[in-house]
């Protein structure tokens, strides 16, 4: 049982999933719960209703320590970025200061933190330098649009959908992180699923693993494939679904999973000295048991 | 005759503005028209309306029942007042999430636990409502019913009722708003149809019309009911009044 | 059946916080079939007698003891109609027993046939008045209250009405109280007028009338009116007023 | 004292259905209290609570000021409530979403923005109640102001506005129950502060004690000013009602 | 100042949907400082005709011409007080302008000393009705319109208050328009006695008695009061029942 955003990436790779029979190939019933806001799936994981969800490991690692025990396995790499409009006098980073940002999913979205870490190696303090609009990432994304706003920070497809429109990305919150200490893409999404479950039906969760895994081989490669999900994503043309489509793709997680952890333990101090108590929890590091390692072949 | 007319200036004024603000602002009438055509032919309308206007049916009975009980008991009983006043103004200022997620986490992402949750919401605000009534009820009255022994079903009916009638229909109208405001998050949160399921969806994809053309069915659907239903029946209930000029 | 009454004194707190005084002590009984009249000056307390004796007051000092379960018609001070329901209703819903030739008969008598249909609101006073004793009557009650049932009323009906309670009374054995401040009424319809004080109300009198009702003659009636006027001291009849 | 009373019952409850239920589905009142400790010494609590009181005071002022007379308006004026009723009802039901997400779209992310939104939220509900009110005013005391000539003033304030108070009471805390759950959704969709942005990162983590934190601090302001304030002063004006058993 | 009344038709239509004429033609002039009483039986629209006279009513066939911008003293044939406020409250609210020993020398003569703080709620009808009847002396009206005014008060206090009644009309030019059921009262008190008819109302007799109020005996008193009698027809008086 997994449970989606309707409106999400995951949600695309299940129709894909079910158009090519992969969940018949993998000998899986899969039931998928559509919710229609991000928050509905940690709900729907607490509440029991769904085995799987999608989320970061933040939380996963904050759960953690707060006493639930979660496991974590790498689903996408793809973060945020700093969009403008491209007539913006914005051409880097550090041009932020002073400006109109809108900034999604509040303070402690993660994309904005790492943002704020990444600038203060370069001594800008964004919080207090620049005027800073919190919000919910549709509304912040019209209101880039419209011009009310100089900058935004907003999630991958807010962005893409913004990009398609001849907004300017000043930068890929991703491309941050090297300076970060990071070795490379981090996924900081993933598939999250309780521990307990995860070691009665481990052969399952491998044959899980491995069908999206297909998935999303056939969503890098076909191009046709992406023409088929097209009304799924909600892309009013061409050029934003192709937008989506580049951008998905960069995240697809390539890389060994004990090198995604080790980026993680990282980036998670980098985020809990920015984020503080707040953000973490009780555990200044990442917790030891958040990714899960039971995949063959990682 | 007065409706109609008031509800044509309605769409002209919509139309007019929606000229001055920009599509991107606010559609004009006939796209948020054409949304609503499209999601009907397509089904998808009358699918989620049903399953919202089922969740909103239930809970809204549940909710004024209850409610229409505990407030006529806090009104006239000292004790009952004294008690549940905190509880009363800690369940009014629980927030609508607070108490949907909770719901959740207990009861699963069920259909209970939507309805229970939007009932909890609601009932407050009857119970609010409701004591008032009690309160405003006349002593006189109930002397008469007393001394000629009218039975308990006849005294409530006859006597009572028609005293506190004006404070339900209060307590429905709001009330019915507040729980197609929270059914929304409801929805919102843990259930996979509803219009609050594709009010977030169209949100998320900041599709303003469809918004629009969803809010606009579900309003259309009540004022239908009003207009057919529970106007008509006021007017003869409150025959008695004298008319106002 | 009896009725025995022995109030010695009921209190009001205002809401201004005073207490006061308005029953210091009455006590009378009445048998069946026997119509007792209460006189006394306004605001001296027989409205709140008459709730305490109906039972819808507990909160006094004293002793009632009524016929258990009897039926009570009660006609108030004022009308007491549910305003929401037609004078039809209103009677029925009070009387579910009454039959339509009683209810017509009633109505008939009361003048009111033409006002069925109306609600409470459309009425005069004096017809709101006459649908509360209609009320009353069509309960066939065995203990009737009635709080200054002909005011309101022009002299004619009065008079008719008067009457009418006259034979209800004597048809069957109806325990009557009645308040009145018609010294007429009162001699005319009461075996017993318990004249009462300015408030708190105390006995002043309780003068048996032994000739029946029917048999007494104007210059009977003249006698014992003037015998309660001379009980009520210092006050000027209305008669020589002016 | 029956308040205290229940208010331990109220702790209580929690307490046993926390230990039954286990932490993570409810959290036991210590943990709540340590987080709402936590939120006042940072100072956190205070601002956000401020920020929301602020907008909460101004939205629901407005709203029932201008209610209040709409209201009356619509309950004496028979073609006043003939054209607003279409209108009436279409804004009870307006998803409070929409409503925010418009207002925000045509006034920015703005106070301005925020407060309208919340505040139109709430007016119809104040209008419904307060026709009711309006409607079952007593034609007889009226007549007999006219005849007496009473200053319109002193005919607002002792004779029309003593028939509105239950309407107007039941109104004011239904209304401000709405008030504070919409104001969340305002917060949460768009402003940088106050209990509502609060409460959407207490959920975006997850974390129900703070959840439970904040929502707790503002239902226990409000049952301060219910105690201190409001209760004294409906107790002293509904002084001529008769006292009910 | 002078009041002209030509009411040629009222008509109500009730909630059932009937159409119920109450008056069907009434037509009478009255001076300042004149009592005119109106005699009725109960329900043949006095209580309307008092609502049109104050322009209260403005649905009916007709013309009336009243003193414009007049100060109306209205005593409703219920109190009609506000519930909320207190017994001084509700006088003081009618008549802004009165001052302290006018307002105590009214509560004096009426009775009401005792009950200056109590709420309407905490009165007998009889208090309450004085309460209102004190409202109307306070505004010092020039139009002063009684529905019944001694209604429910015992006959040693209707007749203290008839003779105070009498006192301020002479006092000042009051023009003054009574409903009474009190053949004796409209004796006493009036200039002019108007006999209405039962519903719809046609006038059916408009007696002027030329005596001044104060030299009236009782044989003259008597010998109206019977000529009005006979002038209901068919009406049994009130002395003669039973
Ligand atoms: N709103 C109304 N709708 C219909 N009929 C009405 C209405 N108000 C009064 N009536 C009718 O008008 C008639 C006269 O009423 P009105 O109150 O004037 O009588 P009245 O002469 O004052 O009687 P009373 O002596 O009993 O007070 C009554 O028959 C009553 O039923
Ligand atoms: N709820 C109350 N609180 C305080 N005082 C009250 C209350 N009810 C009645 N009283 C007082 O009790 C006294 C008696 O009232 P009651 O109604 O019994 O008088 P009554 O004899 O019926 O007078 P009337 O002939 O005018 O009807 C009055 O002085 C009144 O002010
Ligand atoms: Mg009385
Ligand atoms: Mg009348």
């Amino acid at each position: 049982r997994v449970a989606v955003q309707k409106t999400g990436t995951f949600a695309w790779e299940l129709a894909v999933i079910r158009a090519h029979g992969l969940d018949k190939q993998a000998n899986l019933s899969v039931q998928v719960l559509e919710l229609a806001s991000p928050e509905a799936g940690k709900i729907a994981l607490r509440a029991g209703n769904a085995d799987i969800v999608v989320t970061d490991w933040l939380w996963v690692s904050r759960e953690r320590g707060l006493g639930a025990k979660l496991t974590f396995y790498p689903y996408s790499s793809a973060l945020g970025a700093v969009m403008v409009p491209a007539s913006s006098p914005i051409q880097t980073l550090a041009d932020l200061k002073g400006r109109k940002l809108a900034v999604a999913g509040g303070p402690i979205d993660k994309n904005w933190l790492l943002l704020l870490a990444w600038l203060k190696q370069g001594g800008i303090d964004l919080k207090s330098d620049a005027t800073i609009a919190y919000g919910a990432p549709p509304l912040l994304a019209a209101k880039t649009l419209s011009g009310e706003m100089d900058a935004t920070v907003n999630y991958w497809n807010f962005c893409a959908a913004l990009e398609a429109k001849g907004f300017r990305r000043i930068a890929g919150i991703e491309d941050l992180l090297p300076k970060l200490g990071a070795k490379g893409r981090s996924a900081m999404l993933g598939y999250v699923f309780d521990d307990k479950w995860a070691n009665t039906n481990r052969d399952k969760i491998a044959r899980f693993i491995a069908m999206t895994r297909a998935a999303k081989e056939i969503l890098s490669t076909s191009d046709a494939e992406w023409e088929k999900i097209a009304p799924l994503t909600g892309a009013p043309d061409a050029a934003t679904l192709r937008a989506y489509r580049d951008r998905y793709r960069e995240g697809i997680p390539r890389r060994p999973i004990a090198d995604e952890e080790a980026d993680a333990r990282i980036l998670y101090r980098v985020l809990a000295e920015i984020g503080g108590h707040e953000l973490v929890g009780p555990a200044p590091e990442l917790d030891a048991g958040t990714f899960y390692h039971a995949i063959p072949g990682d | 005759m007065a409706r109609l007319l008031s509800f044509a200036m309605f769409v002209a004024i919509w139309w007019i503005a929606s000229l001055f603000a920009g599509d991107a602002k606010l559609p004009p009438p006939p796209t948020v028209l054409t949304a609503m055509i499209a999601e009907a032919r397509s089904g998808n309308l009358f699918f989620h309306l049903g399953a919202t206007l089922a969740r909103v049916t239930l809970a809204f009975t549940l909710a004024m029942a209850l409610g229409t009980a505990i407030g006529y008991l806090m009104g006239r009983v000292r004790l009952a007042d004294r008690l549940g006043d905190p509880w009363l103004i800690l369940l009014l200022n629980l927030p609508a999430l607070v108490a949907i997620v909770l719901a959740y986490i207990w009861a699963g992402l069920t259909e209970v636990a939507a309805i229970a949750a939007i009932a909890i919401n609601k009932l407050p605000t009857a119970v609010v409502t409701l004591r008032e009534g009690a309160r405003a009820l006349d002593a006189a009255l109930d002397e008469m019913a007393t001394v000629f022994a009218l039975p308990r079903w006849s005294r409530f009916r006859h006597v009572i009722l028609p005293q506190l009638s004006p404070y339900i229909a209060a307590a429905a109208r709001s009330g019915l708003s507040l729980v197609w405001k929270i059914v929304l998050v409801a929805e919102l949160l843990g259930r996979p149809n509803g219009v609050g399921f594709e009010i977030g969806v169209a949100f998320q994809l900041f599709d303003i019309p469809l918004l629009l053309a969803y809010s606009l069915s579900f309003a259309a659907v009540v004022l239908l009911i009003e207009t057919l239903l529970v106007q008509p029946f006021e007017a003869r209930s409150s025959r008695w009044r004298p008319r106002a000029a | 059946m009896r009725l025995e009454v022995e109030i010695a004194s009921k209190t009001f707190k205002s809401a201004a916080g005073e207490q006061h005084d308005v029953i210091a002590g009455v006590a009378f009984a009445l048998n069946a079939g026997e119509v007792g009249v209460l006189v006394g000056p306004s605001g001296c307390g027989k409205s709140t007698m008459l709730r305490i004796l109906a039972g819808l007051d507990p909160d006094f000092q004293g002793r009632v003891s009524r016929p258990a379960g009897a039926r009570i018609g009660f006609v108030f001070q004022e009308p007491r109609l549910l305003p929401w329901r037609s004078v039809e209703e209103n009677v029925r819903l009070a009387a579910p027993l009454a039959d339509e030739p009683k209810l017509s008969a009633l109505f008939e008598i009361l003048e009111l046939k033409a006002h069925r249909n109306h609600f409470p609101g459309e009425l005069s006073l004096g017809l709101a008045r006459r649908v509360a004793l209609a009320r009353a009557f069509a309960v066939e009650p065995e203990f009737l209250i009635l709080d200054e049932p002909l005011a309101s009323l022009d002299a004619a009906l009065a008079s008719r009405l008067r009457d009418e309670i006259a034979m209800l009374i004597d048809g069957r054995s109806v325990m009557t109280l009645l308040v009145t401040h018609d010294v007429d009424d009162a001699v005319r319809l009461g075996d017993r007028v318990i004249l009462l004080s300015p408030r708190p109300a105390r006995v002043l009198a309780d003068l048996p009338i032994r000739t029946p009702r029917g048999a007494r003659g104007e210059v009977e009636i003249a006698a014992i009116k003037s015998e309660i006027m001379r009980r009520i001291d210092g006050c000027p009849t209305k008669q020589g007023g002016s």
